[in-house]
């Protein structure tokens, strides 16, 4: 299926802006579902940002990060058409991977 | 941060918890049912308080700073969608935390920033009620803070 | 004690009403008349909320609200529904079994024709919205109806609105007794206070807004539609307008009718009336 | 008429409502079956003006739960309450049936 990873990284002036959203319902476990009963927790744990083999970014995250969780960061380098892998795993170990172009 | 607030901080924080949460969750260990990826700081992110997620993830004392911009609304719009960023002129950053200091674990996230990435980030955060979101920035290993304010409040007439 | 003066109050106006009801044919209410009543209700909202651009006022309790405004702008430099968006675009090009596809149900190739709808057509008398549409276009085509409030429907609105963006509503009443009916069915709607906390959708979204509703801030209903379909935090996933009104309905405690019942979607068809001229925003985030 | 008018309306009738029945024998399960049949035609003209409230329908399913538990008591005394609010929902239906024209913007 598509990817769970939607990014967008421009590279200009030797600086790369990456903003990335990933469709993931980081479920805290403290809410219930319309039967009353609580839904697990189910949020992504590790997403990892690398840039020429290289880790430009780790983010650790818990139940306190909104559904379909955002981030955005700047690292020095990366040009046009380089590639940046983005990877993520959750607290079930279900996990999703995507590598994108920078554009210009 | 001295020991007696921080009992009364745990009680607080405790009873909280548990109105949001069924006992039975938390009696569970965290690490019984999650499968735990390379790297992430379970325990810290079991804490239930500011103080105990501070100690578990830098292990020393917070010391405020002006040099950290921290962007959060002054009343969210959706608890559950909180936009929170932050950024500091602080040199050599390595880390940047994110905490809510009323929510049932209050380390929200964690940021690694290696050498060559910018000291700056923006997410979205869940906040369970009002109150303070505290930003935690790690320059030249050593830790400053930053708080702001977030009023919470449920939406529309909930008829 | 009170709920007698109630008594008392419906026994007067009954006996009024029959004293009045004499001369009541001779002030029957007007013939309706759209247009007029689109410029008085334009010239209220840009009287009272002179500060709102015009192209502003599709983006709801964010034109009157600096602080909501500032989340709300964090939010869109990456909204959640872009996923919606990409799925609605897959579907929108997807060919049906029969080879065709949603292009050929649509003028202009559906694409940039979200501001025409809803219309009211003549052929069947009743006022098709842009989810009765797809659905009829699917059905046309051998394919089985969606649901009117959330998923793979919702997302082909997205992507439908996407590519209307900034083209102002043109919403159209034929002088056609069904759709003036129709029209007035859907302002008598807006206007009638109902249930248990009796409240219209005028008390809120004309009488209130941009003032504060707990945590939320009051959109104002000129505009209203256009920011449709919207990612909302609270539902999590994206969601129609149909699907609003059963949300509105239910918060004031009023049993809330069938999504794309004729009484919902006149009143879609009196809102986006209300709302020519204003330009479309959609796909929208909300709270 | 406000809403606080609406809800004080509601509590006085149903309190109203209520006594009725202590002062009776206990309610039986034919009394309980034409209250909630009473309260259910009610409702369904509420329906028919398009104006029905989710309270009358709550209320509703608690009297039917009150009767199949046996409580005829409180089948009653519930299916009265279903009855008061179901009639208030009509009574709304017709005041704004002509009060709507005045909240128009002109």
């Amino acid at each position: 299926m598509s990817s769970t990873i939607r990014v967008r990284a421009v590279a200009s002036g030797g600086t790369t802006v990456v903003q990335a959203l990933i469709n993931h319902p980081m479920d805290s476990g403290f809410v219930k579902n319309s039967k009353g009963k609580l839904i697990p927790p189910h949020y992504i744990e590790v997403l990892t940002f690398e840039h020429a083999g290289k880790k430009v970014f780790t983010a650790f995250w818990g139940p306190a990060v909104s559904k379909d969780p955002y981030i955005k960061f700047t690292f020095k380098g990366g040009a046009k058409g380089d590639d940046l892998k983005i990877s993520w795993v959750d607290n079930l170990g279900k996990h999703d991977s995507l590598t994108a172009k920078l554009v210009g | 941060m001295h020991a007696p607030t921080t009992t009364r901080r745990f009680t607080l924080s405790l009873l909280a918890t548990s109105c949001l949460a069924t006992t039975g969750l938390l009696a569970m260990p965290r690490a019984a049912f999650a499968f735990d990826a390379p790297g992430w700081p379970a325990a810290a992110f079991s804490k239930k308080t500011e103080a105990d997620a501070i100690a578990a993830l830098y292990g020393q004392k917070l010391t405020a700073s002006d040099k950290i911009r921290l962007e959060a609304p002054d009343i969210a719009e959706n608890g559950a969608v909180v936009p929170v960023s932050v950024s500091t002129t602080l040199p050599n950053v390595t880390r940047i935390s994110l905490m809510a200091s009323h929510n049932p674990f209050t380390l929200a996230a964690d940021y690694v920033l290696p050498a060559g990435t910018e000291p700056a980030v923006a997410c979205r955060l869940k906040m369970a009620k009002t109150s303070d979101v505290i930003a935690i920035v790690e320059s030249n290993g050593k830790i400053y803070g930053a708080r702001k304010s977030v009023k919470v409040t449920l939406g529309g007439c909930g008829g | 004690m009170f709920h007698s003066r109630l008594r008392a109050a419906a026994l007067l106006a009954g006996m009024l009403g029959a004293m009045v009801l004499a001369q009541a044919p001779a002030r029957a209410a007007p013939a309706p008349n759209p247009e007029a009543d689109r410029l008085a209700f334009q010239a209220y909202f840009r009287k009272n909320y002179p500060a709102v651009k015009n192209s502003d006022w599709g983006n709801g309790p964010y034109a009157l609200n600096a602080g909501m405004r500032k989340q709300w702008e964090a939010i869109m430099q990456f909204p959640p529904y872009e996923f919606a968006l990409a799925a609605g675009e897959k579907e929108f090009n997807r060919k049906f079994a029969n080879g065709r596809s949603y292009a050929d149900c649509f003028p202009n190739k559906g694409i940039g024709i979200r501001q025409n709808y809803p219309y009211f057509d003549t052929k069947t008398g009743e006022v098709v919205t842009l989810g009765i549409a797809i659905n009829r276009c699917r059905v046309a085509n051998g394919e089985k109806p969606l649901g009117y409030k959330k998923g793979l429907l919702a997302a082909i609105e997205t992507y439908m609105a996407h590519t209307s963006r900034g083209k102002p509503f043109d919403i159209k009443v034929p002088n056609d007794p069904r759709a003036l009916a129709a029209y007035e069915a859907g302002k008598k709607f807006f206007y009638s206070r109902r249930g248990q906390l009796n409240f219209s959708c005028a008390s809120c979204h004309v009488q209130k807004a941009g003032h504060r509703l707990r945590g939320d801030i009051l959109a104002p209903a000129l505009g209203i539609m256009a920011a449709f379909p919207i990612y909302r935090s609270k539902w999590g996933e994206m969601g129609t307008i149909q699907w609003r009104f059963v949300g509105c309905n239910k918060q004031v405690r009023s049993v809330p009718f069938k999504p794309q019942s004729k009484i919902y979607r006149d009143l879609e068809y009196f809102l986006s009336y209300m709302s020519n001229g204003v330009p479309i925003t959609g796909p929208g985030a909300r709270p | 008429m406000s809403s606080a008018a609406v809800r004080r309306g509601t509590l006085a009738l149903t309190v109203a409502m209520m006594l009725a029945p202590a002062m009776a024998a206990a309610a039986t399960k034919t009394d309980a079956e034409a209250a909630i049949a009473a309260a259910r035609k009610a409702e369904a003209a509420a329906g028919v003006l398009q104006n029905q409230w989710l309270p009358t329908e709550a209320a509703l399913k608690m009297a039917a739960k009150a009767l199949a538990a046996g409580k005829y008591d409180a089948a009653v005394a519930t299916a009265k309450r279903a009855h008061a609010l179901a009639e208030l929902s009509i009574q709304q239906a017709r005041e704004q049936d002509k009060l709507w024209h005045n909240e128009v913007v002109r």
